[in-house]
């Protein structure tokens, strides 16, 4: 990678935007790269808008705080464009051109006429997958979303490799270091208690990983 | 828990080898203690502080730290850990923004009576409505309580300056509680490569008998000694007591500068500081601004950038000395009322035209291009 | 309140979104209601962040149900999880800062009793455990001594739980918590007995396991606090997500913890017992 | 402190003043004295600023001559009359601010603990009834929810009188004082039952009016906390000067206060506090 | 850091005098010392304190709690090496025992406190005194007093990192730089002598 | 997560006691009918409902 890219995370409390920006910043260091990861959190409530952050670069990175100019979206689920769960308003806010948006819904969502046009103009690349659907189905569990949607960003861009990923996930969910707080411990511990060893735990999370390309599906915008 | 050997404080800072992590502010912190040969530490609940001080309950369950519990309120706990210094051990906390406030008379009272507490202070918005959001207003309050205040860019600088805080504090001549400020969200929940020093080594541990007042142990003179007895003019005991105490803690800061300086290699940092556009910040702004100078330097502008490290002392003559062939200098701030600016201006004298902004708060982020603007503003006058 | 201060000008009725219109129409304020006419009315609460299976979210609600007098009722609260439901209530709400609700409640009280002399304006004090029994328990104990007429409620869910679940003093001994790495040290405070002891004339300890009792004791904690003194409610809320139990099991665990350290209590003065028969007995 | 640790550099025994030689030669350090040793000995406070007739000042002097362990004892003091005698005192002691004497000692108390594991350092915190009871109550009685083996002694003079005679949690109902020019509106804050119910394993409330069983109290409040768990004791020090009698009736007005039934004095010991004790006492009945 | 660098006079230097820290006076490293504000070696020092002691009228030793009690091992041999010192150099001493605010005044015939230490110097006239043994934090109030208020020249030898408002100061002062100066006074005493 | 519970009408008889174990306001009701009906679109599928329903009629998917 030649530039800096900036990742947005737009889903609800609980659904592992936090994590996930976590693997993937964890990731693209392990590939060599610099990143920083940093969440904003109202209060730590479950299915209350939830937001993180991922910044990349071959680099070092200074800036910090809200991706206000994201070249990439990724929506962990369609209450964040349907209902406005989310800190920034339209969905695309500040996308920059060429820029990606993953939509984590069976169908995409409805947007309205401007919206399209604008996200013409802005020539953005749309895409959306049954990230839940595939979580439930190859990892047997909806904590998963949050690799499928991982799956997706990997397919699309490219920006990590697998096994940078699949280190980063066994060390966040190896038992080592990496200690997490409140809300996030608790569902670490559920994530957990859904198999048998940890090294199942990320062999299924590997497998929804993958499994999420095959059924990442293009937008065309109007 | 490792076993862990003392070590001299500049082979910790400066010499040991170290690993670089993928880690959090509050992470940091963890890894800061550690290695800090902290006796005790008090904490209570308050975002974006929490998650610290339960990493460091985490250290104190295995073992690296001696006593720590939760306090009943940020008040409660500034006292219990100036309970605890005055007893003659190394104490430790963490609060920020209401907390700051609701505990705020124990802290000239910390430097008055001579404490060498080491408080991190993770800011957020103080006033209403509430906000857990990132905003430095509660720094502004804090500038003249006595208290030592570094600011910390980022989590490296805050794990380095925990660990240095202890060593500036408790020298004899300083002697006085030092806050190490950080931007809440911005650094202690934001993720980024921080090297550290291996977890087998820790510094010296306090020597509560080299204090320049008895520490409170019945085992050392004089006995008949109350801390901190209030003087009053009753008695031919002069107000000239009370001010020459004042005076002393005043004295006490300033011979901190030799120590921040030592362990911290300056009081501000400053870079390209030939450059007619200066920049003086510190906390987050500080990088905000390192992105705004880089895309300046792009455009062909000459910026220059000083971070201030220390802000009480507050680095007077050094700032001087790198501004002087600025014709202005811009001050980006995470308040509404631009502490910083006001520092600033006072510091130059009028010497130089001081931008007070741009500012943000109530958390929201400063775009680098806010203050790329400013930077074309100044550099095309 | 006048209940007119909730009826649509004419000219604008057609504008207002369906849920103002609705709560004009069948909500708690025209006619009284209580607990029991759940599901029959629009509640005041709306929709509100609380996560999935919460106990205080539940005990807020079933709270505010209860309240004899919700055009006349000023909830007072403070930081922490029972702010979430209360900020989306169509009552007046106050969110002072951490642990000082029992006095900003004093002064709105005494306020309001000089403004309406010939009303009875409800304070009403719903707060979470750490707001009364840690931060403000000297503002609370001292609005107790004085005799403010004002009912206190505290949502109990022995956690600090929009922190990220600390350790609170009302938390059970032994319980290992955020900031309590080791395990609680200390037993859980006896806020109800210092009630007693700090001049409360009517004290109740419910969990919302038993929805109809918390419905019974609120309305008397307030109705009380009218004319007697003092009052004070303890509602256990089970905290699923810093507890790490599945949200479908919150009520099993009050449930439970009413066989055990929540079982029900009821304490009433003299005072207060003589004025409940002699005002309300029938209607009880 | 080491036994012999109050000991006078000998190359500066001459120049010594009178007072500190006096204290080395018949102070009470590792003495153990109790109250019937009063008179007899150099003791721990000296001449001070209180007013003539001071019930608290009294006070003060009688629960100095009863510690246990001089040597080993810290004070935490707090804002008010109390603290204009501390400095006269020849032990180690903490002003605090005002209210935050609990939360002090408790801090002090675990470092002590930590630093002298072997060894019983008595952290006693003796306040007024304002920081005690008001402004510290949060604090007072977090320190006994937590079980923090410190005593906490109020010197109850029932109103701030240090900042000119106010009305304080502890003034008796009706009192008429600044800031409650109609009078006070509610009862005298039942402190010895919140003491109970928030854990305390000892609490007395005495007076000055019958010395031995103060010095008795103060006694058992200060070994029961070595061990067994938190403390109080509430002391009855009227104040002639905001309360406006002879400063000679101070006395006459506690026993006054106690006959009426307005002033009680009680005791209460829990099970494990009293098998404490009865080892403890079992040699030593002459109190 | 000021441009005219600082220096630490015998007063009365005014009403409220800051404290030479704030006014730029540096403390010495191990092995060096001030004299008036200015950082020298500490032999020189050592040497200046003889020669003012030795030509001063009425010269005061204040020992402090740390040397008064003997309180931890060594303290008793240092507390007499200092009187010896002391009686070398035709000092008399009078001590600070505590720091209390004393009730309701000392007898400054027979003490020194730290919280109006001008009483004493002005009761026995003295034109020179010397802080040992007095934690920092309290020489440090009275020697601010000291320098506002009296004609007195002080010096500080301090076991720490020296005292910045008395007019000389030695720091990390034991046992070796006690008899060190004891030596000096003996050598320029003899040559008076002689 | 991002189910909601349902109702099978056959076995509610209307008691309420839903009603009363649901944290989230004006999400079960009862209709004319005496059943409960659900706002799908509030609830959170916490289940709390379930847990306490007598005549099993409410299901979390």
């Amino acid at each position: 990678m030649n530039k800096k890219v900036s990742i947005r995370m737009s889903g609800l409390g609980g659904q592992g935007v936090v994590t996930a920006a976590h693997i993937l910043g964890s990731a693209a260091t392990r590939d060599g790269l610099v990143s920083t990861v940093n969440p904003f959190f109202g209060a730590e409530k479950r299915l209350a808008p939830a937001e993180s952050y991922v910044r990349i670069s071959p680099v070092q990175i200074h800036e910090r705080g809200e991706v206000l100019f994201p070249d990439v979206i990724m929506i962990f689920h369609p209450h964040v464009i349907t209902m406005g769960k989310c800190y920034t308003m339209p969905f695309f806010d500040g996308l920059q051109k060429d820029g990606v948006i993953i939509v984590n819904a069976d169908v995409f969502p409805e947007i309205s006429a401007d919206d399209c046009q604008a996200l013409a103009k802005l020539n953005a690349k749309l895409y959306y997958l049954p990230a839940t659907k595939v979580a439930l189905e190859v990892g047997g569990t909806e904590l998963a979303t949050n690799m499928a949607m991982l799956g997706a960003f990997l397919n699309v861009t490219k920006l990590v490799s697998v096994e940078a990923l699949k280190d980063s996930l066994a060390e966040r969910f190896g038992g080592g270091k990496f200690v997490a707080s409140g809300t996030t411990a608790a569902l670490d511990d559920v994530l957990r208690s859904k198999y048998e060893k940890v090294s199942q735990l990320i062999e299924q999370n590997m497998a929804v990983v993958e499994a999420a390309g095959a059924s990442l599906r293009e937008f065309a915008v109007c | 828990m490792i076993e862990q050997k003392v070590v001299a404080p500049e082979y910790l800072f400066n010499e040991a080898e170290r690993e670089e992590q993928f880690i959090t502010g509050s992470e940091a912190v963890r890894e800061a203690i550690r290695r800090a040969n902290v006796d005790m530490a008090i904490s209570y609940p308050i975002t974006p502080q929490s998650e610290s001080m339960h990493l460091v309950g985490d250290i104190y369950a295995e073992g690296y730290i001696k006593e720590y519990f939760r306090g009943e309120n940020e008040f409660a706990v500034m006292s219990s850990v100036a309970g605890a210094a005055m007893g003659g051990v190394r104490v430790f906390t963490a609060t920020g923004g209401p907390g700051t406030l609701r505990a705020f008379e124990a802290f000239p009272t910390w430097a008055g009576a001579r404490l060498p507490v080491v408080c991190a202070f993770m800011t957020r918005g103080i006033n209403s409505p509430l906000s857990i959001q990132p905003d430095t207003l509660e720094m502004a309050y804090m500038l003249d309580t006595g208290i030592i205040m570094l600011h910390a860019e980022n989590s490296q600088d805050l794990y380095d300056m925990i660990l240095q805080a202890f060593m500036i504090a408790e020298k004899p001549e300083v002697h006085i509680p030092v806050g190490v400020f950080v931007d809440g969200f911005f650094v202690t929940h934001t993720r980024d490569r921080v090297k550290i020093a291996p977890p087998d080594i820790k510094l010296p541990p306090y020597n509560p008998y080299s204090a320049p007042v008895p520490v409170m142990d019945m085992e050392n003179p004089p006995i008949r000694q109350m801390r901190d007895p209030f003087v009053m003019k009753s008695n031919f005991i002069s107000y000239a007591a009370h001010a020459s105490w004042q005076q002393e803690i005043l004295a006490a800061a300033e011979r901190s500068r030799r120590h921040i300086a030592h362990y911290l290699g300056s009081l501000l940092e400053a870079e390209n500081e030939n450059a007619q556009v200066m920049i003086v910040a510190s906390g987050t702004a500080v990088s905000q601004s390192r992105e705004a100078i880089e895309s300046a330097r792009q455009e062909g502008l000459d910026v220059g950038l000083v971070k201030l490290k220390s802000l009480r002392p507050f680095p007077t003559e050094e700032l001087k000395a790198v501004t002087a062939n600025a014709k202005a200098v811009i001050v980006p701030e995470f308040n509404r009322v631009g502490w910083l600016a006001r520092e600033v201006r006072a510091a130059l004298e009028a010497k130089v035209k001081v931008v007070g902004g741009p500012r943000v708060f109530g958390g929201m982020t400063m775009p680098p291009d806010l203050i790329l603007d400013e930077i074309r503003r100044c550099a095309n006058e | 309140m006048s209940v007119k201060i909730i009826r649509p000008t004419a000219a604008f009725a057609d504008l207002l979104p369906a849920e103002y219109l609705e709560l004009a129409a069948n909500g708690p304020y025209a006619s009284p209601k209580t607990i029991n006419d759940l599901g029959n009315f629009k509640e005041i609460i709306e929709e509100h962040p609380h996560c999935a299976g919460c106990g205080v979210a539940l005990g807020v609600r079933l709270t505010a149900a209860s309240l004899p007098a919700p055009a006349d009722t000023l909830i007072v609260g403070t930081a922490g999880c029972s702010f979430f439901g209360l900020a989306q209530a169509a009552l007046n709400y106050s969110c002072s800062a951490f642990g000082n609700q029992n006095a900003v409640a004093s002064g709105l009280k005494r306020m309001l009793k000089i403004r309406y002399p010939d009303t009875h304006k409800d304070v009403v004090v719903l707060v979470g455990d750490g707001g009364i029994a840690d931060i403000g328990l000297d503002l609370t104990l001292h609005s107790w001594f004085r005799r403010e007429k004002i009912a206190t409620i505290m949502v109990d869910n022995e956690v600090y739980g929009n922190t990220g679940g600390q350790e609170s003093g009302m938390t059970q001994e032994g319980q290992v918590l955020n900031m309590a790495p080791k395990g609680k040290n200390f037993a859980k405070i006896p806020v109800f007995e210092l009630a007693q002891v700090s001049g409360c004339v009517y004290c109740a300890r419910v969990t919302v396991a038993s929805p109809k009792k918390i419905g019974q004791v609120v309305r008397k904690a307030i109705l009380l606090a009218r004319e007697v003194g003092p009052t004070y409610v303890q509602i256990y809320t089970p905290c699923p997500t810093n507890f790490k139990f599945p949200p479908q099991q919150t009520i099993n665990i009050a449930k439970k913890a009413e066989e055990g350290h929540y079982s029900f209590r009821e304490f009433i003065s003299d005072e207060a017992q003589a004025y409940w028969e002699k005002n309300f007995s029938s209607s009880a | 402190m080491s036994k012999d640790f109050l000991r006078i550099s000998p190359a500066f025994e001459d120049i010594m003043p009178a007072e500190y030689r006096e204290l080395v030669a018949s102070g009470p350090y590792g003495k153990g004295y109790g109250i019937s040793d009063l008179g007899s000995h150099k003791e721990l406070l000296e001449e001070h600023p209180l007013c003539a007739g001071c019930g608290l000042a009294l006070s003060l002097r009688l629960t100095l001559s009863v510690l246990p362990a001089p040597e080993d004892t810290v004070i935490v003091g707090s804002t008010g009359c109390s603290a204009l005698a501390f400095p006269q005192v020849a032990l180690h002691n903490i002003h605090s601010l005002f209210g935050n004497q609990n939360a002090v000692a408790a801090g002090l108390k675990r470092a002590l603990k930590l630093r002298f594991p072997d060894k019983h350092k008595d952290v006693v915190v003796v306040a007024g009834d304002g920081a005690t009871a008001d402004i510290g109550l949060d604090m007072v009685m977090q320190s006994w929810f937590r079980g923090e083996l410190i005593t906490t002694i109020m010197l109850d003079n029932e109103a701030y009188a240090n900042t000119g005679g106010q009305e304080s949690g502890m003034s008796p109902k009706g009192a008429v004082l600044n800031m409650a020019p109609k009078g006070k509106k509610f009862q005298k804050i039942n402190m010895p039952e919140l003491a109970r119910e928030a854990g305390c394993v000892y609490v007395a409330a005495v007076s000055p009016a019958n010395p031995k069983r103060l010095g008795k109290a103060i006694r058992r409040a200060i070994l029961v906390a070595r061990e067994v768990g938190p403390t109080y004791v509430q002391i009855f020090a009227p104040c002639p000067t905001n309360f406006k009698f002879k400063p000679q009736e101070t006395i006459k007005r506690i026993k006054e206060r106690e006959k009426d039934g307005t002033y009680l004095t009680r005791e209460y010991i829990s099970q494990e506090a009293q098998e404490y004790l009865a080892a403890m006492e079992g040699g030593n009945k002459d109190e | 850091m000021s441009i005219t660098p600082y220096r630490v006079l015998v007063g009365p230097e005014g009403y409220l005098p800051p404290a030479a820290a704030s006014r730029g006076v540096l403390l010495p490293e191990k092995g060096e010392a001030l004299i008036e504000g200015a950082i020298v070696p500490e032999e020189e020092a050592m040497q200046a304190i003889a020669t003012k002691l030795l030509s001063a009228k009425n010269p005061f030793f204040f020992p402090g709690p740390q040397l008064l009690w003997d309180w931890k091992e060594g303290v008793a041999q240092k507390a007499q090496a200092v009187k010896r010192l002391a009686d070398l150099a035709g000092a008399r001493v009078i001590p600070m025992p505590d720091y209390r605010p004393k009730y309701p005044m000392i007898n400054p015939a027979v003490e020194i406190n730290p919280n109006h230490p001008n009483l004493t110097i002005w009761h026995n006239k003295i034109d020179l005194c010397v802080f040992i043994g007095v934690h920092c934090h309290y020489a440090n109030m009275a020697l601010k007093i000291i320098r506002g208020g009296t004609s007195c020249y002080t010096v500080a030898l301090c076991g720490e990192a020296g005292h910045e408002d008395a007019m000389i100061s030695l720091c990390c002062m034991g046992m070796p730089e006690l008899a060190k100066l004891t030596e000096i006074i003996r050598t320029m005493k003899g040559e008076q002598a002689a | 997560m991002y189910g909601a519970v349902k109702v099978d009408e056959e076995k509610c008889n209307g008691c309420k006691v839903c009603v009363f174990a649901c944290p989230d306001p004006n999400v079960l009701t009862l209709l004319k009918t005496k059943k409960i009906t659900v706002n799908q679109d509030r609830c959170k599928a916490c289940g709390l409902c379930a847990s306490v329903c007598p005549k099993e009629a409410l299901t979390v998917n």
